[in-house]
């Protein structure tokens, strides 16, 4: 099971060998793939029927409870089967449809991941092994979308659609996180077993929302729906594939498989019923306006998910049921759709279906194909949609005391995607032939057998629902409701459902026939733009981008003293106070007493003196407009400071002072001849500003040295040991010399390395430019 | 004693970043002289200062008794003198290149590399 | 500089200033000093050879480049650190020669890590100054 | 023999030392270069094993018992930095050698490289916090010399920023060094842990946790005080700002984790709460930076910053995925921010610019180079199941855990702008078409010599087959930062392996 | 007290006040070359401070010092002089 | 002076440095200097040598009178209101030739307050210096040459 | 014995320091660079020199008669030097003489162009 969600991956490496191999074939060959999967998932078909679920373990990241373990039941197998086999289709299709394009080895590699990493999602687990694959199909489509990347659209629309599915993924996995903690574990399996421990927790509605963020951004929901009519810009085996009938239903797919964990709520019911209704009913009106064939059934595919989790909202058995069979339909019906969109696409040239009509002169095989989907897709029986939208009823009916609201908008919406199929499936290939290219012929086999098949696949599914479908879509409801079972048929009799799906006919036969004024009806409904939820991405996009622009520009305005500034400012606040923050017995005024009572007895001439030295020499220091001056002032601090080192016991640091201080003059006086004098550039408010941040810098220092020297030391033993070691082992009787040879003789090692580097740094900073390198 | 000497340290310390805190590359850099001063006399200062007595092992002896200063944080204090002055020099070169390049040493005409961040900076090619 | 009152100082200076550097750097062990100090005041006799006489003549006098007078004041200094492990002991274990000998007194590889030092300093603060004062430009 | 311990630090200045010698002599340089950074790397390996088999190892330096000495101590947070710095040294090197232009040879780029690595070793190595000191000295001025070296007026200004704010940051920790020394009369990081709950006033000890906050904060780039990092990232040649971004603020996040695990934990409530407040400012205030930028290096650079707020954040919490979590951070990102800036210098090599409006159509002309630039970049934004995902998955458990959902929320966001700002460099370098006019500076990748071509590539892969191996088999990696992570949290293991052994 | 002592007292302070009014003349100027004469004058009444507070300390370490800071203020003053000297030739 | 000469000096000034009078301190004093002086080797012009003891004495013993005279007359009148003096820039033409000569002699005027030399010409015939005292300034020049220069001559030659 | 010497080093000493002193006040009051020059060669002459003695008197030990020594040297040997370039860099750099100044040999000696000086004496011929 591993083996076969890795192979994916393991295929997409060697895509570009098998295309240096040999062009021609590379795609037919690569269909193998999955073709082969949906023959490894078949094999299971027999033992789920038989009502098991089959589970594999592989120990991955086991300290983080990160595994692959794999499970198929009724739910997890029908997906694969969904992924394997229009994948298999859509590995056909391509490798005719792109055989001209420089790109086709990039696309099968995308392809490729993708396909392992939704099989990934749909079998899994493990929802943070789940999570991985969720993230890779985001990637992957990202790829996809992007396909051509030289336009500006396509970069605008992968970007959008990766920032919102891995946006929602994100909150998807911020609330798996979460239910980790509270279950205490990540297997999907075990999940339900704390139902009520995650529903009546007080994080609950946070976790609520922030799975449906996730699933609602891959499923199209609104408001994040918008992402997914741009998504068009990939090329149409993608839009067939990921954007219709199988990443887009990850989403739902999730909602499923955690009803049994996180639903069964007022607000669930509310969330889903009422985000999934009102993206249905918006999805499907928005659909009829559509004039670019692929957009068109982009909304309706919006439509169609927003109908899948209104269902999954409702709950209970009927829904889900429901949610199935439609899920199925919708799966096959728009597969083929998208695939013939994409012949017509590639035949006339054109997308635009006011442009064209009556091909089926020429392409007879596609139009059959797109007739059957379209009315599988408008509900008309035999086909399986018919099946799926009488459930939707049904259950729309039963759906307790909002029932009323629920059929009407199922209703209005199924008469909107009535249309829309007749648009996209039916009405290009009638009337008078139109097309703007000349070239029109049939599609090669690869390209229609898989429609063909999906279209067929579609009436014998509905024709013969009961000995078909029935076996795994009853065991897919099971893995949800252990106990409960559904009889698919045709035919229920005549009872209200039927006669609501009648005058969807009727109604939806009306619009066909009059989309010219009913466009112009719905174009006139002028809503303000900032209701549409693609400006608000766009709002938000440009919005934080923008606050990123200004908080940048104000952080890093290139201004060193105001980096200094925040830098002092943040010391100040912190040290400072934490300083004054803290209340242990001896506060600080208790040290100022001790210090300065010990202190005054010390202090003499020389203190004095040289505190009043310092004090002028620094004043002049800043306050003079002569380079020399400020130097001379800097030498005089220097030489005091080796005075203080004379008088307090430390020769070796007065002489290295003296010397150092000496040699820094130099170095001054050597750069500094040339320039001219200070300007003062500040105005006095700012140096005043300035000064009294210094000051409480200098302030908080000096507070520091009289609260520690008023405490002590708490332990002098390093310089006793010195003291009695220097000689005896170390040699020498200068014990700071003997320190900086040989007890920390290795701080004296980085310390002349660091001199090295310096002058070495200096030689070539100077020298570099001579040498060439630049003018 | 220390009682002076954390004043000292003090009005270094407000030297130091009162001259850091202005636009001339100058004074920046006498602001990290001033503020390796404040930071060399701190460390000095919190260690145990004692009047006079350095810490040798007498011609006599071979150990050393009684009170003497701190032998510990003079290393201590040398060793970042050195690499103060070290990083210093370096300073100085990097100020000096840096003016010719730019022609000044007013700090506001050198933020090419925050400001013209998206553009080619005149000068470098 | 053009002076001869500098000049002729200087001649007598530098001498005098090495030999006092030297000194230093021995008897730094046992009295104020050191390597360091003895590297500066080493470096401050050839500066002032180079104030007064200019940077060509003081190349004359100063024959090696003072990059590598670092490179060795480095290995030299580097190398008493290792030396130690071919006694089998630690990293920088004072290793001493009993007899104390003359100029250097007590020798043992602190001292010649002190050595290292004074020759490193003395590199340094030249190539700096050197390359400082001929970048005139 | 623990004095190998010493060697990640003493064989690089050996190397240092002999290429000073051959001073100007570029090929002998190049050569011993590449071979030292080898067996440092092999001696890394070496070590690591050694010490994850037989604990932590100290090396008494001058064999004076601490805390009176010097000493090196390793664990497995030093061994994990210790090898991630051999692994980018090693990879720099080999990446030099195709890119770096003899200029820079000629004026001691590689000495300089190699001393840096010996001040970033050094500082991973030694359990004395005044000679830490001393090895971020010795790591700053050559990175110093480094960020100048070339004297591009970029560089130049960009330097000046460099070397004040961390001049400034260098002071503050010699400060609080010498401040601690005063209190505690102790500079044995061991002894320090030791002493400083037994002081009869503990409200300075606060006091100097905030001071190495500031200092080591603005070393590790923490908001607010990452200001020189932005300003100079972005302007030495592609080698020295590939080695910088990797190695150079993980120094700053390392000496955090050691004294906010060891020396600072008395008032953890106060310290670390601050901590997970700053990290969350620095990944938000990072990824903003990143956001608003349209430069390949620049963007990258604001990214280290959001980046190095998910390492604190791991720190802040304290507990053990916390730490975990953000010591596998630290590796992960060390590899992957090194092999993204490497990728900029391929780019730059090829179109002349990092520029992303005069770039394009990269992806066209070498779709090799657009997969390695994939893989680090989406393990970058925490694209699973690439390392970077493991990293943030781990830190953002270990909020939840901890009740920090602000964090939590806060890491993801980040994580999404981060993933913005990736795809943004892919979208504008990869994917756009270049402007016509803007195609002159291109030079075709045939053009360039072969050895260059390796040379400039093989680093990246070696890099970006890391990154692969770690996020596809993280486990091995997350139980050594578990380990790790156990060590950290409990100082006693570390205190009694330095003293415990000395007496 | 001794007559030392009392010699002692009087002379460091008479030093230090010599130290402040050169301070005078270095911050008053006016030419930068009175600064350096300023500056000049007081190393040398330095060195005369170090070896006068050795015979207070009675520790004759104090006389090193003063001799390193002989040697080397005299390499200060000349490259001020020269920095004055180039400013003008060119 | 000859090299010899400067050699044993630093001899002497290295058995001072190491503060003891040991043959052996002066061995080592003489070794090193030897090695710097090679180091430091260039050609000074070579005079003969002889030791003019009484000379050097006497000459030292005037020029200590000299300091102390000229001494006194400056701190008078630094320490009374008002000013005595009468400075000018003087040029005095030289005797002395070799540079040692030239710059004793330069020196010596310098250390004795009062008067200090500012400059010797390219062609090393004239001294410039500043004096505070000069009532006239030819006796002023005539009294510095046949005092110093004079003095310092013969004991230089 | 002892007194005697310490006798000796406290008259030394003080009557170094009131040269010192002196220097200092004249320092201040001289009216020109040139004045202040000669002024200041007290400091490093007779008051340096008179505490050094004293010093050496007073401890009475060879080691430090021996620096002493070293210290008159040095300081004799460079003081004047020093005077002699600061007092030529301040010429050149147009300190303005003290008016009521007698005479000024150098006034048109320099050649600032060559960096020369002429011969006074050669020049009136
Ligand atoms: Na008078
Ligand atoms: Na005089």
């Amino acid at each position: 099971m591993l083996i076969a969600v890795l192979s994916g991956f393991i295929v997409a490496c060697i895509v570009p060998l098998i295309f240096k191999l040999n062009r021609k074939v590379a795609g037919a060959l690569l269909s193998i793939l999955p073709l082969s999967l949906f023959i490894f998932y078949l094999q299971f078909l027999p033992n789920v029927l038989a009502g098991e679920k089959i589970l594999t373990t592989f120990y991955w990241i086991p300290s983080l409870k990160i595994n692959l373990n794999f499970m198929i039941d009724g739910l997890n197998l029908l997906f694969a089967l969904i992924i394997s086999g229009i994948g298999f289709v859509v590995y056909l299709y391509a490798s005719a449809y792109l055989a001209k394009s420089e790109k086709i080895v990039p696309f099968y590699i995308y392809i490729s991941i993708f396909m392992a990493s939704m099989l990934g999602v749909v079998t899994c687990n493990n929802t943070l092994a789940l999570f991985v694959f969720w993230e890779l199909t985001s990637i992957s489509s990202f790829l996809l979308i992007g396909f051509n990347h030289e336009q500006e659209r396509s970069r605008y629309a992968a970007l959008q659609s990766l920032l919102v599915t891995a946006g929602g993924g994100l909150a998807l996995l911020a609330s798996v996180i979460i239910i980790g903690q509270i279950a205490g574990t990540y297997e999907i399996s075990q999940m339900s077993a704390f139902h009520s421990n995650l529903i009546n927790n007080a994080l609950y509605p946070s976790i609520l929302i922030l799975f449906l963020i996730g699933t609602f951004t891959k499923s199209a929901q609104f408001p994040f729906h918008f992402w997914l009519p741009n998504a068009m810009e990939a090329p149409t085996p993608v839009s067939a594939y990921l954007h219709s009938a199988t990443m887009v239903k990850a989403g739902v797919f999730l909602m499923i498989k955690f009803l049994p964990i996180l639903g069964g709520t007022e607000l669930w019911m509310w969330l889903l019923g009422g985000f999934g209704g009102w993206t249905m009913l918006m999805a499907s009106t928005m659909a009829l306006k559509q004039t670019d064939l692929k957009r068109l059934l982009a909304y309706s595919t919006v439509s169609v998910l927003g109908t899948l989790t209104m269902l999954i909202g409702l709950g209970g058995e009927k829904a889900i049921s429901a949610m199935i069979i439609y899920l199925f339909a919708h799966s096959l019906y728009k597969g083929a759709l998208f695939l013939t969109a994409g012949i017509i696409d590639h035949e006339t040239g054109t997308r635009d279906i006011r442009n064209i009509s009556g091909l089926r002169k020429y392409l007879p095989i596609t139009a059959l194909i797109g007739v059957l989907a379209a009315l599988s897709g408008m509900g008309i029986i035999p086909f399986i949609g018919f099946i799926g939208k009488e459930m939707l009823y049904e259950t729309a009916l039963l759906s307790g005391q909002y029932s009323t609201l629920f059929i009407t908008i199922s209703v209005i919406s199924a008469v909107n995607i009535f249309a829309v199929m007749a648009y996209s499936g039916i009405l290009p290939f009638f009337g008078e032939y139109k097309s703007p290219s000349e070239h029109v012929h049939e599609a090669p086999f690869q390209m229609t057998s898989g429609p063909v098949a999906f279209a067929l696949l579609g009436l014998v599914s509905g024709l013969f629902a009961g000995s078909t479908v029935d076996g795994l879509t009853n065991k897919a409801l099971q893995s949800i409701f252990p106990s409960a079972s559904h009889h698919l048929a045709l035919f229920h009799g005549f009872n209200l459902p039927l006669l609501l799906s009648a005058l969807t006919i009727v109604v939806g036969l009306i619009f066909v026939l009059n989309r010219k004024s009913l466009v112009e009806f719905i174009e006139k409904i002028r809503i303000p733009e900032y209701f549409f939820p693609s400006k608000w991405y766009d709002y938000i996009f440009n919005g934080t981008l923008s606050f990123a622009e200004i908080q940048t520009k104000f952080l890093q305005n290139g201004h060193l003293r105001y980096y200094i500034f925040t830098i002092l400012a943040l010391f100040i606040l912190l040290v400072g106070g934490s300083f004054f923050g803290f209340n242990t017995s001896g506060s600080i005024l208790n040290a100022f007493a001790i210090s300065i009572e010990r202190s005054i007895a010390g202090i003499d001439i020389y203190d004095i003196s040289m505190l009043i030295t310092v004090l002028i020499a620094s004043v002049f220091a800043l306050l003079s407009q002569g380079r020399l001056s400020a130097i001379a002032s800097m030498g005089i601090v220097g030489a005091l400071i080796s005075l203080i080192y004379i008088i307090y016991g430390a020769p070796d640091l007065a002489m290295t002072q003296l010397s150092i201080e000496t040699l820094s003059v130099i170095l001054f006086v050597l750069v500094l001849y040339k320039l001219p004098r200070f300007f003062t550039y500040s105005k006095l408010k700012t140096r005043i500003r300035d000064l009294v941040i210094a000051l409480a810098f200098g302030s908080i220092f000096t507070m520091i040295i009289i609260f520690v020297s008023a405490y002590g030391k708490f332990d002098t033993g390093l310089s006793e040991y010195f003291a009695q070691t220097s000689y005896l082992i170390g040699h020498g009787k200068n014990i700071v010399n003997v320190i900086l040879v040989d007890f920390r003789g290795f701080d004296t090692m980085g310390e002349i390395t660091v001199l090295s580097i310096a002058a070495v740094g200096v030689y070539s900073l100077l020298r570099l430019r001579k040498q060439g390198g630049e003018q | 004693m220390e009682f002076v000497l954390a004043i000292i340290v003090g009005i270094l310390a407000t030297s130091a970043f009162y001259l850091m805190l202005r636009r001339s590359l100058v004074k920046v850099i006498l602001g990290m002289v001033f503020l390796g001063n404040a930071v060399n006399l701190t460390i000095f200062s919190v260690a145990r200062v004692t009047k006079g007595l350095a810490a040798f092992i007498p011609e006599n002896a071979s150990t050393l008794e009684g009170t003497y200063a701190d032998p510990l944080p003079q290393a201590l204090i040398l060793t970042a003198i050195v690499i103060g002055f070290g990083t210093q020099a370096f300073a100085i070169a990097l100020f000096r290149k840096a003016f010719q390049k730019v022609g000044d040493d007013d700090l506001d005409k050198m933020n090419s590399t925050d400001i013209m961040c998206n553009e080619d900076i005149p000068g470098d090619k | 500089m053009r002076s001869i009152i500098l000049r002729t100082m200087t001649m007598y200076l530098l001498p005098l200033l090495l030999i006092f550097s030297v000194f230093l750097l021995f008897r730094g062990h046992n009295h104020p000093g050191g390597g360091f100090v003895g590297g500066l005041v080493a470096s401050a006799a050839y500066s002032l050879y180079l104030l007064g006489f200019g940077i060509d003549k003081v190349k004359t006098i100063f024959r090696l480049q003072p990059i590598k007078v670092l490179a060795f004041g480095l290995f030299l200094a580097a190398s008493s650190t290792v030396f130690p492990i071919l006694f089998g002991k630690p990293l920088m274990t004072g290793v001493w020669y009993e007899h104390k000998l003359p100029i250097v007194g007590s020798l043992g590889t602190p001292t010649v890590f002190d050595t290292g030092v004074y020759f490193t300093v003395l590199g340094v603060t030249l190539n700096i100054i050197f390359t400082l004062f001929e970048d005139k430009e | 023999m623990n004095s190998i311990l010493a060697m990640p630090v003493v064989f690089p200045l050996f190397i240092g030392i002999i290429m000073l010698f051959f001073w100007k002599h570029r090929s002998i340089q190049r050569i011993i270069n590449a071979l030292g950074s080898t067996i440092t790397l092999v001696l890394a390996i070496y070590l690591t094993w050694y010490v994850k088999t037989s604990g932590i190892q100290c090396l008494y330096i001058g064999a004076w018992k601490a805390p009176f000495g010097i000493i090196f101590t390793a664990d497995l947070l030093t061994m994990t930095m210790i090898l991630v710095s051999a692994i980018i040294g090693f990879a720099t090197s080999i990446y030099s050698l195709g890119t770096m232009d003899e200029t820079r040879e000629h004026f001691g780029y590689y000495p300089l490289l190699q001393i840096m690595i010996m001040g970033i070793n050094g500082s991973f190595m030694t359990g004395d916090l005044f000679n830490m000191f001393v090895w971020f000295e010795v790591l700053l001025i050559s990175s110093f010399s480094l960020v100048a070296l070339g004297g591009k007026r970029s560089q130049l200004e960009g330097a000046i920023k460099y070397v004040i704010l961390n001049l400034l940051s260098s002071s503050l920790f010699v400060v609080g060094v010498g401040i601690l020394y005063g209190i505690t009369g102790g500079l044995n990081m061991a002894d320090l842990a030791r002493k400083i709950p037994m002081l009869p006033n503990k409200g300075i000890v606060n006091v100097m946790a905030m001071f190495f906050l500031v200092s080591f904060g603005i070393k590790a780039a923490i908001f607010p005080l990452f200001f020189w990092l932005p300003a100079s990232y972005h302007t030495p040649p592609a080698a020295v700002s590939a080695i910088f971004a990797g190695m150079l603020t993980k120094v700053g996040v390392y000496a955090l984790f050691r004294v906010f695990t060891l020396i600072f934990v008395t008032d953890v409530a106060f310290t670390h709460t601050i901590i997970i407040i700053i990290a969350m400012l620095t990944m938000l205030s990072g990824v903003l930076g990143a956001a608003s930028q349209m430069e390949f290096r620049r963007i990258l650079s604001f990214h280290i910053i959001s980046q190095i707020g998910y390492m604190i954040l791991g720190l802040g919490l304290m507990t053990p995925l916390g730490i975990a979590g953000g010591v596998f951070y630290i590796f992960h990102h060390i590899i992957v921010k090194t092999n993204l800036f490497f990728v900029s210098g391929v780019v730059n090599e090829l179109k002349g610019t990092y520029l992303l409006k005069k770039l394009g159509g990269v992806l066209k002309l070498y779709p090799l180079l657009g997969l390695l630039f994939l893989i680090p970049a989406l393990s970058l934004g925490g694209v699973p199941p690439l390392s970077g995902f493991w990293a943030k998955y781990t830190v953002a458990v270990a909020a939840v855990e901890k009740g920090e959902y602000l964090a939590l929320a806060v890491s993801l966001f980040v994580g999404l702008l981060t993933l913005f700002s990736m795809i943004k460099i892919w979208n504008e370098v990869f994917w756009k078409e270049q402007k016509a006019e803007f195609a002159a500076e291109q030079q075709t990748l045939r053009q360039l010599p072969k050895f260059k071509i390796a040379m400039m590539f093989a680093p990246i892969i070696f890099l970006a087959a890391i990154t692969l191996f770690i996020g596809l088999n993280p486990e091995p990696f997350l139980n050594y930062a578990n380990e790790a992570a156990h060590q950290l949290l409990n100082p006693s293991i570390y205190i009694n392996a330095v003293l415990g052994g000395a007496q | 007290m001794s007559f030392l002592d009392i010699c002692l007292y009087i002379s460091l302070p008479l030093i230090i006040l010599s130290v402040l009014i050169s301070l005078f003349r270095l911050i008053a100027g006016p030419d930068i070359a009175d600064r350096i004469v300023a500056l000049d004058t007081m190393t040398s009444i330095g060195i005369a401070f170090m070896a006068a507070f050795g015979v207070y300390m009675k520790k004759t370490m104090a006389l090193d010092v003063a001799l390193i800071l002989a040697l080397i203020s005299f390499l200060g003053t000349v490259s001020f002089a020269y920095y004055l000297e180039r400013r003008n030739l060119q | 002076m000859n090299r010899l000469m400067v050699n044993i000096m630093f001899a002497f000034i290295w058995m001072f440095l190491q503060g003891n009078m040991h043959l052996y301190a002066f061995f080592e004093g003489f070794f090193l200097g030897f090695i710097f002086l090679f180091i430091t080797r260039k050609s000074t012009e070579p005079t003969p040598y002889f030791t003019r003891f009484f000379k050097v004495i006497w000459f030292i013993l005037y020029f200590i009178k000299e300091i102390i005279v000229s001494n006194l007359k400056v701190a008078y009148d630094v320490a009374t209101p008002g000013y005595f003096m009468k400075p000018a820039i003087l040029a005095i033409p030289l005797d002395c030739k070799t540079d040692l000569e030239i710059t004793l002699f330069a020196n010596m005027i310098t250390m004795t307050p009062g008067t200090w030399s500012i400059d010797v010409s390219d062609d090393r015939k004239t001294l410039y210096i500043h004096a505070m005292y000069v009532d006239d300034v030819d006796t002023f020049i005539k009294d510095l040459k046949n005092g110093l220069e004079r003095k310092l001559l013969e004991v230089m030659r | 014995m002892n007194t005697i010497l310490e006798i000796i080093a406290g008259v030394l000493i003080v009557s170094g320091s009131i040269f010192i002193f002196l220097t200092a006040i004249g320092l201040v009051k001289m009216p020109d660079l040139y004045t202040r020059v000669s002024v200041t060669t007290k400091a490093s002459t007779l008051g340096v020199g008179l505490v050094i003695v004293g010093t050496a008197v007073f401890f009475h030990d060879l080691a430090v008669y021996s620096r002493s020594i070293l210290i008159v040297i040095f300081v004799f040997m460079t003081s004047p030097v020093s005077s002699h370039m600061i007092g030529r860099a301040g010429y050149l750099d147009g300190a303005v003489l003290w008016e009521k100044t007698k005479a000024n040999h150098l006034e048109g000696q320099y050649d600032l162009k060559n960096k020369s000086l002429k011969n006074y004496y050669e020049n009136k011929e």
